[in-house]
């Protein structure tokens, strides 16, 4: 199978999306749409795996190990191949010459540029070439594959699960309309091959995850969530977008590869643009990454469906700030600063998430959280710059998007089971209940608390591993003790994410086995019952209704995660490490000079010694000893309200951002109708006035004319009486 | 002083005329009568027929006293019609002041 | 035929079309049938203009729209042949997509108002024509006074049809929309008439002084050039052909009499584009226009104010517009932010939509004054900008137009949640919300992008500091368009009341009780979908479009462009020399420290 | 070819550029006051514009070749040879203040009172001012008091008029102002029109005024005037009614009063041609005139027959009976009848009659003044030959003066007779206009009289 078929992948799921609308006009129809957005994903994931070989150049990953080589970025022999669907926006403006061999001298050497003409209104001669240039291609590379493999693959998996959690919904086509869209935009993200065409992939997403948020559309929490998730997005997309003026200012062009091409080249000047682009895109990958400043729609999130949260907002989307970090890394590299504080922001991000996560009662809350913290995990790994720590990060994206989709998908059939309900102080000792669910939900938290020997233990490691070579100034880096902060950072929020995941795992399934329906009806609030007859007492009084386990069609795809969670590491390892640095990402990474098997072990022993203690603790708390833990929890009242709260962040940002900006508004409408409106009705009382001044003088009465022509007389005589007597 | 011998100048007489002639002038304008106005009018008319008659005498011929003649039966005619009309106003409003017929006002 | 005739054609069709319409045909549905087809004609019409655009000329292998200026030119008709006027048309690129967006736009505007209007409808047709009458002689028109008489004219129709067909405060808004424009528009043709006075009043001596002065180059070669140049023929005697006026107006023109020309275009245009202090006529208007109305106005007549200024203000004045840039920019800044708060802040749909037309102008402002010396990604960003803007919001006052037909009110609090009861109607207002915020994918998109690189890029005139907070726009327009869908679209079910008592005035048999809404029916379907398609095709396929303007657009930026270029090499050859003076300034201290 | 603009503006107003806007104004004026004469005599014009540079050709030199009319500046001495403007200006104005108070406002009583001092103040003094010179002037003096009693009465009479609050009584206090005026008619020796005007005027019109008000004011109580309707008692505007009047007064008086270039002034100037007032008691004024002779156009018109029969009738009385008697009683004290016969005496006096009064027609043409000095010379010199070649001795200066008296006697026309003269001869149109006009006011005033109104006020009557 050639490279071109590549460029169908993301016009499947689109077209998927279409017939999911066509399919939302008759209820009959609606039982379609599932069915067609996953043949859709699986369809674009197969081209993608079948075109792997071809993908890449074979002949660079044997010497990847050296680093000691040189390739181009693009083309044949170049790390990664263009397929262009079609033509998008291009610009022609007319570059001049002196004289005419010249111009013809430039036709000839770029072919297809246009030819050399007079031009009419001066003498000298040009050519019509195009400036900008931004198609509907597609760059494949490595990375590009690991990417797809994610998103489709995760997708797929989600959307099967969807299909049984979906089932009776009114909106039910809708639903696999926008997860189709969401596709199509994800794969545009990941196979773009210019900065516009991401950045068209980058709100594409956005948008698509406002509409999934907002499916519950009739719940006005999930619209203001919706709405806050796309006005964030959209901040962090203005810097995204400014960062894109900037590259195209700085290298004349939008196409990614040309612009690694010459970053990469030797004779590049940096200027205080290359400084400026780093941070400028690292805005947008903050925004969609939910990192620190604009981290707080995540959370809010969770009111979306499951499945969404679990795709969209665990595996797929909000990897896609990591994926342009890591496709961008050169970019990244000519600024010294740029990587250090993508790190640093990622470590930060880790701590602090860890931290909040820890007091949630909510089980999506608790992933959500977790989730940040793990994409800072992410971005601490690609923010090394070095050869391990962008392995391991890229890695962790993929372990992260199997058991964080694992763990998402388990909790879906938790609240499926108990009708909405997820807080977890309302439930306790579900394994008899639903113990499918919570032996895969143990599967999942293991593999987040990296328990040694799953998937996340080794992609943890790697990044680790990178923090402290770094630190410890390997392969050419001179060492800093700021790396050494982090590396402790990151271990403290190793131990945390054991702790706050195995604490929701005992609370929900150990213990006694009570616990309380959730209020809302199946999944639709609409009167009109859906089709979907729930087959359990639908009364919804304390504790009697009893929960039940989900259904074949949602648990098949658990165990597909529940595998590749635990198993991943041993299989992707080599895969990924190898995918990863034959990609654009790793052309600037040094060469691996100092032997780092002797920092790995002991590593891997001490964040081994971590995960166990964060898992005994919560055992201890959450397990078997739960009324210390309340204990504690009275004592520790302010910060466990601090923390649940979220550090108030919601209600600063929204105290000292939104209001103001609202109060702005109002001012602004009010100067608009008065002092605008009102110069304008100044101008027309003008001539009213006048005229009203003027009217007295015609009273009607006779002497008052009388008087008026006397006075006319008089002035009239003394006129000619002066001119007569000053001549 | 010049010694001169001072005698009854035509100047004289145009000043009497001439006041005459302003306060008729002044009296139109100012009271608010309509009688009293056309008997202002009157005044005016007087004010003229002495400068006439001054004029006449200092030219020697009497054209100015014969043009007075005129002025005299103009006055006659103007006064009756004046007054009749007058009358006629005041059946019609009951008032004499001129300020009652400011209809045609601005 | 040949393709020139065509042109006329497009105007005199509905001009005498709207007399007929008024006199003959009785009943509604026959005045609506004739005007239907008399506009659907026209559409054709334009698409028959357009794919000869695409043809290659007689004699030449490339295709007409790829040459610079005016590709399809008529000779016209004399009007007042001794005062140089003529009936003069021609199209090139920009104003054919103008062209082709407002006779796509009326017979989808008329289609709309099928149930709109029930009384006085001949009238309301008749002004209709004649509005799109005027509208398209404004964009084909070569000849200066011709486009200001239909620039003028089309305040006539809007004034009867905002006056007879709007809502509660129609006259006030009528009367303001009227002499507001008006009065502008009065400036504006003293600084055209100034300019063909200028015209005549030169001679190839005088004109070759006047531009050795102004170039300081010796009198003879300018002599020489301009005996080169053809359009130096109009010299000396009256003629209001734009080329040649332009010609004049750039090459013999002083910086001085350039800014009062500007000056005076700036007067017609900014009132008509609604730019930021000059803007408050707009919301009036448009809430109190009928929808058709609301739609030409928002979808053309906005337009035509812009495409002034990219036809007369830009290529006639580059000096002055070169200075004044970034204060029309600041000005553009401003109209966007401070429209976008405001749009925030309103409690009337088709005002929040009318603010928000006015912020999204500033964009497309911004994009036409960000002069760059070498590219126009700007300028073809605005003129992009002007037909999507067209597009998404000629849409959106069609939706509202449907909502206010079924409920009366266009109150935010009075309505909620009709995703549910409508979501067909529901898909197309989200789709064109999404496609004015500048969704990429749809045709929103590639104005704002193009227009913002634009001004990042314009270092000389604009810069980056412009597209940051032009930027920032682009945050507030996602939020007022998101607090508006989410009021209307999301959000329980509510059905404004006064909804269903005239309903049931209307249909005895209604069930009473609950909101019989009715979601749209296959002609309002028909309405919408040609618009959804559009910005669709046009978001994701805009090429064609971008490359058929890219010659015209440089042939009316390259004067200012040039100056620019001039200014940046003044500048840099003044860095030169105090370079060069400091160094020598060094190095003299450094011998005085060497010799002692 | 398309219309060539304009190179250069013409302007259509082409004043040479030095020329400044005054000096233009002043040669119009110059020019007009040239050709025009003194506005205030046309007579005088004729004969200056037949002198090119204002000299009258061929007079017996004297002041008259003042070259180009100049007004003398405001304030310099004027032609009533001893009122400087600045007094005449005074007076004015403290007359305006005295007229402001004096008029008739809501409850201002005092100050009406007041006003009325300063305005008889004002005008007391400025009359004592003008006839500073009476007392000096012994005999002839008379004239003058006449003038200024007669005038003083006329104005306080006017001021009245207009500021007396019942109208009732302005009517009468008009009819002051006509007797004063016709007193002052009388010493310009216009009797027929002073006796004319106090019948007409005082009579008739003044006597319909008092009517007509009482017919249409509302009985108001004699005394208090406060019932008095409120458009009574109160003037309007005064004070801007005021300042203008006074303002016109002044320059018109200051117009009247300046030393003008016209043939009167200089007339005036020269001290033989101010006129004496000879004090005799009948006639005032020794009024010359031209001989009576029936108006030859009036004659021409008539039938042959009708001609003589009017002819004799308009024969102007001869003056031999007259001159007949005086010689004869002149030379009755010495040789009684040795004289020529009456008859012959009679015919010689005609002849020298009329060939004087041919001489006189030279002077026709002449200024009034001279014309009728001539006349009266030639006619005297002419009688007195015949006189003394009778009485064969020259006569004694009383003896000439009865003649003189004699004559001027014959002569004398009394204005009566002049006006009749002048009116049908000078302008018989004016005549009938008036009777029409007349006529037609009477009808109109019939007809007014007789038209239904409705009261509008809806009050009764």
């Amino acid at each position: 199978m050639d490279l071109n078929t590549v460029k169908w992948i993301p016009w499947l799921p689109a077209f998927s999306a279409v017939v999911c609308c066509v399919l939302c006009m008759r209820p009959a129809w609606r039982r379609w749409a599932a069915p067609v957005t996953v043949v859709a994903i699986l369809a674009s994931f197969a081209i993608a795996m079948l075109a792997a070989p071809q993908a890449g150049n074979p002949d660079i990953r044997d010497d990847y190990r050296t680093g000691a080589y040189e390739q181009q970025v693009e083309g044949e022999d170049g790390i990664g191949q263009t397929v262009t669907a079609f033509r998008w926006i291009h610009f022609r403006d007319y570059r001049n010459f002196d004289s005419e061999q010249e111009a013809r001298a430039y036709a000839e050497a770029h072919p297809g540029r246009g030819e050399a003409e007079p031009d009419p209104q001066t003498d000298d001669w040009r050519v019509l070439e195009t400036t900008f240039r931004a198609d509907f291609a597609y760059y494949i590379d490595p990375l590009t594959l690991l990417m797809l493999f994610v998103v489709c693959g995760i997708g797929a998996l989600v959307a099967i699960y969807g299909a049984g959690y979906m089932s009776g919904e009114k909106g039910y086509a809708r639903f696999f309309g926008a997860v189709s869209l969401f596709i199509f935009a994800m794969t545009t993200v990941v196979m773009a091959d210019n900065l516009v065409l991401l950045y068209l992939g980058w709100e594409m997403v956005g948008l698509a995850s406002y509409l999934l948020i907002g499916y519950y559309y009739h719940r006005p929490s999930a619209v203001a969530a919706a709405k806050k998730a796309f006005i964030v997005n959209r901040i962090g997309d203005l810097g995204f977008a400014l960062g894109i003026f900037m590259t195209f200012w700085r290298y004349e062009t939008v196409i990614i590869a040309e612009v690694l091409q010459m970053a990469t080249s030797g004779e590049h000047v940096t200027d205080w643009r290359d400084y400026a682009i780093p941070f400028l895109l690292l805005m947008g990958a903050l925004g969609k990454s939910a990192q620190i400043p604009l981290y707080m729609w995540l959370p809010d999130a969770m009111e979306g469906p499951t499945p969404v949260s679990a795709l969209i907002h665990a595996a797929t989307m909000v990897t896609s700030g990591v994926y342009m970090i890591a496709r961008l890394t050169p970019v990244f590299e000519l600024s010294p600063y740029a990587l250090p504080t993508v790190a640093t922001i990622g470590g930060i991000t880790a701590a602090f998430a860890a931290t909040i996560a820890t007091c949630q009662y909510d089980i999506k809350r608790i992933y959500a959280f977790s989730t940040v913290s793990q994409l800072g995990y992410m971005f601490m790994g690609v923010g090394m710059g070095l050869r391990y720590a962008i392995f391991g990060g890229l890695f962790h994206l993929l372990t992260h998007a199997f058991f964080k989709a694992l763990l998402f998908l388990t909790s879906g059939n938790v609240m499926h089971g108990l009708h909405g309900q997820l807080d977890i102080r309302k439930m306790s000792g579900l394994r008899k209940v639903m113990p499918y669910t919570c032996w895969l939900m143990f599967a999942g938290c293991l593999s987040l608390a990296a328990f040694p020997f799953t998937a996340a233990f080794f992609s943890k490691d790697a990044i680790l591993a990178g923090v402290f070579e770094r630190a410890l100034g390997y392969h050419g880096t001179e060492p800093s003790n700021w790396f050494f902060f982090l590396g402790g950072l990151a271990l403290a929020t190793a131990f945390l994410t054991a702790y706050y995941c195995f604490r929701a795992w005992f609370r929900v399934f150990m213990g006694p086995t009570e616990y309380e329906m959730g209020t809302d009806h199946g999944h639709d609030e609409d009167a009109a019952h859906g089709g979907h007859e729930d087959a359990h007492g639908d009364d919804h009084g304390h504790g009697h209704g009893e929960a039940h386990e989900a259904s074949w069609l949602m648990l098949s795809p658990l165990f597909i995660l529940a595998a590749g969670a635990l198993f991943a590491g041993f299989i992707g390892y080599g895969i990924v490490q190898e995918l990863v640095w034959s990609s654009t990402a790793a052309i600037t990474m040094p060469a691996l000079v100092e032997d780092t098997s002797q920092l790995h072990l002991t590593l891997m022993v001490l964040s081994g010694i971590v995960a166990i203690s964060g898992i005994s603790t919560a055992a201890w708390f959450h397990w078997l000893r739960r009324d210390a833990a309340s204990r504690i929890g009275e004592k520790a009242a302010p910060l466990v309200r601090l923390l649940h709260n979220k550090y108030y962040i919601d209600d600063l940002c929204w105290a000292c951002i939104v209001m103001p900006l609202h109060s702005l508004g109002k001012l602004f409408f009010l100067i608009d109708r008065l002092v605008i409106d009102g110069l304008v009705a100044l101008v027309g009382l003008v001539p009213r006035l006048m005229g009203r001044s003027v009217r007295p003088s015609q009273a009607g009465v006779l002497q008052g004319y009388g008087v008026a022509m006397l006075a006319g007389l008089a002035v009239v005589v003394a006129v000619v009486m002066m001119a007569v007597y000053l001549t | 002083m010049t010694g001169e011998m001072p005698s009854l100048v035509l100047s004289h007489f145009l000043l009497t005329g001439a006041v005459l002639f302003a306060l008729g002038l002044i009296g139109f304008v100012t009271r608010r009568n309509l009688i009293i106005m056309f008997l202002c009018t009157e005044l005016m008319f007087q004010g003229v027929v002495v400068t006439l008659v001054a004029f006449a005498f200092y030219h020697g011929n009497l054209e100015g006293q014969s043009f007075v003649i005129f002025v005299l039966t103009i006055a006659a005619a103007e006064a009756a019609l004046a007054l009749a009309l007058v009358v006629l106003l005041f059946r019609r409003r009951r008032t004499l002041d001129a300020a009652a017929w400011a209809d045609l006002r601005g | 035929m040949r393709p020139e005739t065509l042109i006329p054609l497009m105007v005199l069709l509905p001009l005498l079309a709207a007399p007929a319409i008024f006199a003959l045909p009785r009943r509604l549905s026959e005045v609506w049938a004739w005007a239907l087809f008399i506009s659907v004609l026209n559409f054709a019409v334009a698409v028959a203009v357009v794919v000869f655009a695409y043809l290659p000329a007689p004699g030449s292998e490339v295709s007409r729209l790829s040459e610079g200026g005016f590709f399809l030119t008529g000779a016209g008709w004399p009007w007042l042949e001794d005062f140089g006027l003529r009936i003069s048309f021609g199209l090139d690129a920009i104003s054919l997509w103008l062209v082709v967006l407002t006779a796509l736009l009326m017979p989808i505007t008329v289609l709309a108002s099928r149930t709109a209007v029930t009384e006085r409808y001949r009238e309301y047709y008749m002004w209709l024509l004649l509005l799109e009458a005027a509208m398209i002689g404004t964009f084909i028109a070569t000849d200066v006074i011709f486009f200001y008489v239909c620039f003028e004219f089309t305040l006539v129709p809007m004034f009867f049809l905002i006056g007879i067909f709007g809502s509660t405060q129609r006259l006030k808004a009528a009367r303001v929309f009227f002499l507001y424009t008006f009065t502008g528009s009065l400036l504006m043709l003293a600084g055209l008439i100034y300019l063909a006075y200028f015209n005549a009043a030169q001679d190839l001596a005088t004109a070759a002084q006047t531009l050795a002065e102004l170039r300081n180059i010796d009198v003879s070669e300018a002599q020489a050039w301009l005996a080169g140049q053809e359009q130096a023929a109009a010299l000396g005697h009256w003629t209001f052909d734009i080329q040649a006026l332009t010609f004049t107006a750039q090459t013999l023109m002083s910086p001085a009499q350039q800014g009062w020309l500007l000056l005076a275009l700036l007067a017609g245009f900014a009132v008509k584009v609604p730019l930021f202090p000059v803007h408050t006529w707009l919301p009036l208007a448009h809430t109190e226009a009928p929808t058709a109305g609301s739609v030409i106005l928002a979808g053309v007549l906005l337009k035509l104010g812009t495409y002034g200024l990219i036809r007369f203000a830009l290529p006639m004045c580059p000096e002055a517009v070169v200075t004044f840039a970034p204060y029309i920019g600041v000005l553009a800044v401003i109209a966007i932010l401070y429209t976008a708060l405001i749009c925030w802040v309103q409690t009337d749909v088709k005002r929040l939509i009318a603010y928000s037309s006015v912020s999204h102008l500033g964009f497309c402002v911004l994009g036409l004054f960000a002069i760059d010396a070498e590219r126009h990604i700007g300028q073809s960003g605005a003129v992009m900008y002007m037909i999507n803007h067209g597009l998404s919001t000629g849409a959106l006052f069609l939706c509202i137009g449907m909502i206010y037909e079924r409920f009366h009110t266009r109150e935010l609090a009075a309505m909620s949640g009709l995703g549910r009861v409508m979501p067909v109607w529901a898909f197309f207002f989200v789709l064109f919300c999404l496609a004015s915020v500048g969704l990429p994918g749809l045709n929103g998109f590639i104005g704002e992008f193009l227009t913002l690189v634009g001004a990042f890029l314009a270092t000389d005139t604009l810069g980056m500091g412009f597209a940051i907070a032009a930027g920032f726009g682009m945050i507030l327009a996602a939020i007022y368009i998101l607090y508006m869908v989410g009021k209307v679209i999301w959000g329980p079910t509510k059905v404004p009341e006064s909804h269903d008592h005239n309903r049931d005035a209307a249909h005895a048999g209604e069930a009473h009780h609950g909101p019989a809404v009715r979601d749209l029916n296959r002609r309002e379907i028909a309405v919408l979908s040609p618009l959804a398609a559009l910005c669709i095709f046009i978001g994701l396929y805009p090429f064609p479009m971008l490359q058929s303007l890219d010659k015209p657009v440089m042939t009316l930026t390259r004067p200012a462009a040039e100056v620019v270029a001039e200014r940046a090499d003044a500048r840099s050859e003044a860095e030169r020399e105090q370079a060069a003076r400091t160094f020598e300034a060094i190095e003299r201290d450094a011998t005085r420290e060497g010799r002692r | 070819m398309a219309i060539g603009l304009p190179r250069k503006q013409e302007s259509p107003l082409a004043i040479p550029p030095e020329a400044s806007f005054r000096s233009a104004c002043h040669v119009a004026a110059a020019d007009r006051l040239r050709v025009t004469g003194c506005p205030v005599c046309k007579a005088a014009g004729r004969v200056l514009s037949s002198a090119p540079n204002g000299r009258r050709a061929g007079t017996d030199g004297g002041r008259l070749s003042r070259t180009t009319p100049r007004f003398p500046p405001l304030f310099a001495r004027q032609g009533m040879g001893h009122v400087s403007s600045f007094s005449l200006f005074a007076a004015t104005v403290l007359g305006a203040i005295a007229l402001l108070m004096m008029m008739p406002r809501p409850g201002g009583v005092a100050l009406r009172r007041i006003g009325a001092v300063l305005g008889a103040a004002t005008l007391g003094g400025f009359w004592l001012w003008l006839a500073r010179f009476l007392p000096d002037l012994g005999a002839n003096a008379t004239p003058f008091a006449y003038y200024y009693v007669f005038s003083a009465i006329a104005i306080i009479g006017g001021v009245r008029v207009i500021t007396h609050t019942r109208p009732v009584y302005s009517p009468l206090w008009f009819v002051m102002v006509i007797l004063a005026s016709a007193g002052l008619l009388l010493v310009l020796a216009a009797e027929f029109i002073a006796f004319a005007l106090v019948i007409i005027y005082g009579g008739a019109i003044l006597v319909t005024y008092v009517f007509v008000i009482m017919l249409a004011s509302q009985a108001t109580e004699a005394s208090d005037d406060s019932t008095a309707p409120a458009y009574d008692r109160i003037a309007r505007e005064p004070l801007a009614a005021t300042v203008v009047g006074f303002l016109l007064l002044a320059m018109l008086l200051h117009m009247a009063t300046i030393e003008r270039p016209s043939s009167l002034e200089r007339l005036e100037d020269r001290p033989e041609a101010r006129l004496r007032v000879v004090a005799d008691s009948d006639s005032i004024i020794e009024l010359t005139t031209l001989p009576r002779r029936a108006p030859a156009r009036v004659l021409e018109r008539l039938r042959p027959e009708d001609r003589e029969h009017l002819a004799a009738e308009f024969e102007p009385a001869s003056p031999v009976k007259p001159l007949a008697a005086l010689l004869s009683e002149l030379g009755d004290d010495d040789e009684a009848d040795d004289g020529p016969d009456a008859d012959d005496v009679a015919t010689d006096l005609l002849e020298a009659w009329e060939e004087a009064g041919r001489t006189a027609a030279e002077y026709e043409d002449e200024l009034p003044h001279t014309a009728r000095r001539a006349v009266a010379e030639t006619l005297l010199e002419a009688v007195e030959q015949r006189f003394s070649a009778y009485l064969d001795r020259p006569l004694e200066p009383a003896e000439r003066a009865r003649l003189a008296k004699a004559i001027a006697d014959h002569r004398r026309v009394d204005n009566i007779e002049r006006i009749g003269l002048d009116l049908f001869e000078g302008n018989p149109l004016g005549l009938e206009l008036a009777g029409v006009i007349l006529l037609v006011a009477l009808i109109g005033a019939v007809l007014i009289a007789r038209q239904r109104v409705t009261d509008e006020t809806g009050a009764g009557g």
